[in-house]
């Protein structure tokens, strides 16, 4: 038990036991907080700093990290990363063609995905059918390893649900607009887990251990409720692990603006451990969410999770980016690809050909035009629909308002005219 | 000026006629042992958490403390800590994780411990907890309950004497109910309870330490429905919680001067059940409304409008409101002044019969 | 079925009149130049900010990108970044510096993105904004504005469609107003800067991008206070806001069958402006109210109870109300369904002549 | 600069660090997460931890430390020692009196700070006129510092005012009530301070910097206005000092109940210097205070600090504290008075007589005497206070309903007697 040696090196973190070693502190010190440049210089460098999680680097090489083993025999790798590369090629795929359908007037949005890919399908991979995961609005590479079929993602954006999958069926709960609630509803899933003994080694049931994964924002670390999710998870020893992508932008406002230093580090504030992985890089982001959720599993949770990555598209598609961000930056980014660097390693090491990438592209068509033609085929449902699934059990008054409603709308089917 | 008639009114319980659904059914009979309302709370609690073992409460204090308020005394006691959940002190943690417990399949009983602190945890209140069945279809259900002991009279500083019923009464996919005695507060609470929909549950606070019959072993229908707790014949006066025994008082004193009240506890106050209010009306004419929420896009001008949609002709006088000021609540020394009392509701009387 | 009315009504401002504190100020002049509600609302952001250096602009994306609805396009290139602050995004942070900067003698105009998003500040708007200035007897002045575009019809996502003043016109302390127009929102904005109370300021968003006359020379009295857009003699129409369009539409409609409406926009929703609706329902006997909110505590109840309880006599018929369902907004694919239109307005007309 | 440096030093600063170092993490490691046991005792230790600033002991011994010099000279020493002994006793005289007030019913609560006075006169006498103070609602130790007369403090509790002095004359906001709201207010008024350049040095006036101290306490860590004004703060360099003072108790919810390590390792999450001093040590929390205002007048701030301490009575009168904890903690805690150990260091280094005592006892009494009086003539406003200063400027609506009150009272002067 090094429990409270952990502890220890935790509470001796903070910047006074630096600042005292630098003087007699008797006068007011130079500045301790970072520039603003300074900040930006060390959050926004594409690196992502010296604490980054990497084991697939930009340029396809492979190097695993001790710490966070991918659990996997070289027999079974060339497998294990063609999987993943065929997951982000066709989620990828089904991103763009959402990006295409809002334009053509399919769609009333679609919020890309496009940059991630690798932060989704690494941290997807990771979770057991039994694991919960609370996603935000942008999650469309966790639906997929989730078993969501991407048409029914296509709901929510042409307007005709607000939920176009059954979250108690998947495990993945409906998309949550609202920054940041969603995080403290899985802390709560998270002690539901503990609660019902499904964590831990279990000596009276035989069912797998669980345990909960909540994705957000950079924007969203600033919210209350991300706060308020890390300090009950902390107080109940909760299952749920803090998956953050960071990617650099909420809307149109940087990571700098909602911290000075990498958000992993809030993590050391309530006690729990935190770790920036390469975002970009899915062997790294699928080993270190696996290990994360075994911690959680096993009783060890929280654990926050840093995903450092980017936002290559506009924050949604009725967004505009060139009015607040640099192309450069973009080409910078694109240099990191998150699949790019997987065609690499399986090509240049002779894991795949091009059989292989021609049969994912193959793939990757055949999808596209059953999402478009889903989405086409997508129909609104009757108004009733308003007025359903409002309350579970019986309610006189909203009945009473539908009947009304449903006279109303039949006036007009009397008439052959209605006004106007 | 009078007080604003806790003290006048007494065991106001004993002469309450619980008329649910149509159907008679006398939970305040006689012979049943008086109890407290913050009792009976504690014992519906302790019902309903014998019956299923989903049933979670938590909330700030609420386990060895056993409440400010004492409701949950005991409970942790006797259920444990995994049941009876003493939270950090965060109300959007709190609604927000009882919201992800009921997508586990728990029945989270969660406490605000007072009115004014429910707002922290407002966002997730209408953002998810009363969203979250119509998002999805139904397929995620919400048995949660929110309890706020609310309203004043208690002579506590700021934040600690407000009645915001009407705010929830605005979100749809919400239930909004309130006991006003021990005997209803022992079945209303399991009623929320067992529930498939959020219900947010106000409890009277300065009506806590009355006591009332309560006869647990009797039948009663849903307790979701208006009560007419008098009946009578010149004017209707309609409330909920801290304030029935208050319109109980004016019934008394209106008798006296020869003048025939009927009083209705609406219980509900979403949906309303407004089928005895309109009933009544139709016989009297002449509705007077009584609240301790300030006036403005209020329950009380919801049902004032809602009378005139339905019952026009009936009305041989405007609906009256006898309501909050529209004012912060003030410093304690002045909320006799706020609050309706027995005087507010006679004057209400009055200027109805005057029309 | 008709759809909202936005695109049948088009250029609604060229008709408005606006009629202020009783005399009438024509703002709408047919020589001024045509603009957008949105860039109306950016020029009297503005022109506030040119007027006093203590005035702030706040919120997410409010800088570079200039709000998500470019109102509050190019203010930071012209004034710098201490002027207008891109925020962390944290709505209870956003109010909550806001009235912590407010003490401090600015005057901050915090903008809320969208109206599903105010409410993880709406703690602090009702425990700090609203009873500042009461807990301290005055002495500390909250003039904080609230922005949040409202309101559904332009096909978005949950929570962004939503039309949620009733919440604030039930909270003592905040003022709510609303605009309709180019011109309105010009002048409304500037004089909600200048009002030492917090002003909750409803930005109705699918008409940011309509057109009407804006002289921004016109001499107007205080905007807080009812207009009457049109005179009539049948009945009277009540709404504010993105309903106005609409209401105009039924005024055509009905006019073509020989009924003539009154329509009045109530541009302050708390206090509201009550006398010309009452004036106007002695003379027509017959009110319509209409808004997006959902029915139950709103302010359309608080409307009709009033109007009841001042104008009983002159009422021929119940108030009738064309609101927002009592659900959560739908998918909006369903949202015509949901929202008041023409059809509903001139339902409800046909219906309130019925009596 | 040491910036990047101590950004790095925070950011290694993690569990996982220290985890990979204890094994290959192949498989789930044991148990990183301390137990409740252990949090327990690290928590309510009264030692307060390794990490505790602590200048005089419980035993009296004055020991300065280097990073927090109290810039006194020898020779003024004393004085500046007498007047924090003067300071502490009769904010303890005038707190008993209120307690003494309630239970005989002239006050309908009372908020005892008993076993806080170190806390706060030390951060309360740290302050310059011209900064401000924002209090929950337990702060009359700084409110006495800010001039406030403690009569000014019985309206509230007393049932006839919301907030008894004028926060704009005395820089001391009004008292909050609903659990960290004050928090993000002082983080917005400390950007003001920013904004107006009243921080660090000026060149266009002569006026003294400022900063802004805000008061919370153990619990209130856990609400998402806490957290969202450190995020504020720590994005606009707001000069606001987090100052917690950790009493161990939230009403009958021990502090492990919010935190599983110290608080003020909050402040290494969002990248700025937190503190823990020993905060029933009158000196240190001066000292430390100092150093922290210092820091943000001179534009280094945010800083935190946690002040350790323990709430020694009831949370309020209406509290019963024999419910949930036991007397041995009290008494444990006796031992650590604030008071005891100044007295102590002051009578047995003769720096004060036997005169100076009786003669603060004999100021204590008057005050004591002076604030009963003044509770028992508090009158109570005429009903129109009400709707008086609810809005600042002309409100018809609420002038009528004003009227309307008026004339229904008055019917009441008109008859002679009124109903039942
Ligand atoms: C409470 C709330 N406030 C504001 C918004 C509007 N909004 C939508 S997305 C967004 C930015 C989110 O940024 P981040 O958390 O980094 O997630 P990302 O979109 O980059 O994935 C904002 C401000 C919202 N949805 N909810
Ligand atoms: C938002 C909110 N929730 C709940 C309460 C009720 N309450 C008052 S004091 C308190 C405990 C506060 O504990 P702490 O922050 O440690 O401060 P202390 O009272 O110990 O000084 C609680 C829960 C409140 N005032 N505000
Ligand atoms: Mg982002
Ligand atoms: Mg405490």
């Amino acid at each position: 038990m090094v429990n409270q040696q952990w502890i220890d090196s935790l509470t001796t973190a903070r910047g006074v036991k630096e600042r005292g070693a630098t003087g007699a502190g008797a006068a007011p010190t130079p500045t301790m907080a970072p520039s603003p440049s300074q900040v930006i210089a060390g959050l926004k460098a594409t690196s992502g700093g010296e604490n980054l999680i990497q084991v697939l680097n930009p340029e396809g090489e492979f190097t695993p990290h001790p710490d966070y083993p991918l659990d996997v025999s070289a027999e079974d790798f060339p497998a294990l990363l063609k999987g993943l590369y065929r997951d982000m090629v066709l989620v990828r795929r089904f991103d763009r063609e959402g990006n295409a359908l809002q334009r053509q007037g399919q769609l009333s949005i679609w919020v890309p995905l496009l940059g991630q890919e690798a932060a989704q399908i690494g941290a997807g991979r990771a979770l057991e059918p039994q694991d919960m995961a609370f996603p935000s609005y942008r999650e469309h590479g966790v639906a997929w390893c989730k078993g969501i079929d991407p048409t029914e993602l296509l709901p929510i954006f042409r307007g005709t649900e607000h939920c176009g999958w059954d979250p108690v069926a998947t495990n993945f709960a409906g998309y949550c607009i609202v920054i940041g609630n969603q995080v403290i509803n899985a802390t709560g899933y998270a002690m539901g887990q503990r609660l019902d003994g499904a964590v831990g080694p279990s000596e009276t049931s035989h069912r797998p251990s669980e345990a909960t994964i909540a994705f957000f924002g950079d924007g969203a670390t600033s919210q209350g409720d991300v706060h308020e999710a890390m300090v009950f998870a902390a107080a109940y020893d909760a299952p749920v692990v803090f998956y953050c992508q960071n990617n650099q932008w909420a809307i149109s406002e940087p990571v700098e603006r909602q911290s000075r230093i990498p958000l992993f580090n809030r993590a050391a504030g309530y006690g729990f451990p935190g770790v920036r992985v390469d975002g970009n890089d899915v062997l790294a982001c699928l080993a270190v969410t696996r290990w994360a959720m075994d911690e959680c599993r096993s009783g060890n949770g929280p654990v926050m999770i840093e995903a450092f990555t980017y936002r290559m598209d506009a924050h949604t598609t009725s967004d505009d980016p060139t009015r607040y961000r640099q192309a450069d930056e973009a080409q910078a980014w694109k240099l990191l690809d998150p699949i790019e660097r997987v065609r690499v390693h399986l090509a240049r090491n002779g894991l795949a050909d091009a059989a292989f990438f021609d049969q994912i592209e193959a793939e990757a068509d055949e999808l596209a035009v059953r999402f478009r033609a889903f989405c086409i085929g997508l129909t609104t449902p009757a108004p009733d629909r308003m007025f359903s699934h409002v309350y579970s059990e019986p309610h006189h008054q909203l009945d009473t308002q539908q009947a009304e409603f449903r006279s109303y709308l039949d006036g007009f089917e009397d008439e052959t005219a209605v006004h106007a | 000026m009078n007080a604003t008639g806790s003290a006048a009114v007494g065991a106001a319980g004993v002469a309450v006629v619980g008329m649910s659904n149509g159907h008679v059914s006398s939970n305040g009979h006689a012979s049943a042992p008086p109890t407290t309302l913050a009792k009976a709370l504690n014992m519906g609690l302790r019902a309903s958490m014998e019956n299923d073992p989903k049933v979670l409460v938590m909330g700030e204090d609420v386990g060895k403390l056993g409440g400010v308020f004492r409701v949950t005394d005991g409970l942790q006691k006797d259920f444990g800590e995994h049941r009876v959940l003493d939270t950090p002190l965060a109300e959007s943690g709190i609604i927000g994780a009882a919201v992800g417990l009921a997508m586990r399949g728990y029945r989270p009983v969660t406490e605000i411990q007072f009115d004014g602190f429910v707002f922290p945890g407002f966002d997730q209140i209408i953002s998810q907890l009363a969203k979250m069945t119509f998002r999805t279809q139904g397929r995620v259900k919400m048995p949660v309950v929110v309890r706020i002991p609310y309203g004043g009279g208690i002579g506590a500083v700021e934040h600690h004497a407000e009645a915001p019923e009407s705010f929830f009464c605005h979100i749809a996919g919400l239930r909004v109910v309130t006991c006003s005695n021990a005997a209803d507060a022992y079945f209303m609470i399991q009623e929320a309870i067992s529930c498939d929909d959020p219900v947010v549950f106000f409890e009277p606070k300065r009506r806590y330490w009355e006591k009332a019959p309560l006869d647990v072993g009797a039948v009663v229908g849903s307790t979701f429905s208006s009560a007419i707790r008098r009946t009578g014949t010149d004017v209707t006066v309609v409330s909920y919680g801290p304030s029935m025994p208050v319109l109980q008082a004016a019934a008394d004193a209106a008798a006296a001067e020869g003048r025939s009240l009927e009083l209705i506890d609406l219980r509900t106050l979403s949906p309303l059940d407004l089928d005895p209010v309109l009933e009544s009306v139709r016989k009297t004419g002449r509705l007077v409304v009584v609240s301790e929420a300030p006036r403005e896009s209020s329950i009380t001008g919801d049902i004032a409008a809602r009378v005139m949609e339905e019952a026009f002709y009936s009305l041989a006088a405007p609906v009256l409101r006898v309501a909050g000021m529209d004012t912060p609540y003030p410093p304690s020394k002045l909320e006799e002044y706020y609050l309706p009392d027995l005087d507010k509701v006679l004057d209400a009387v009055d200027r109805v019969l005057a029309y």
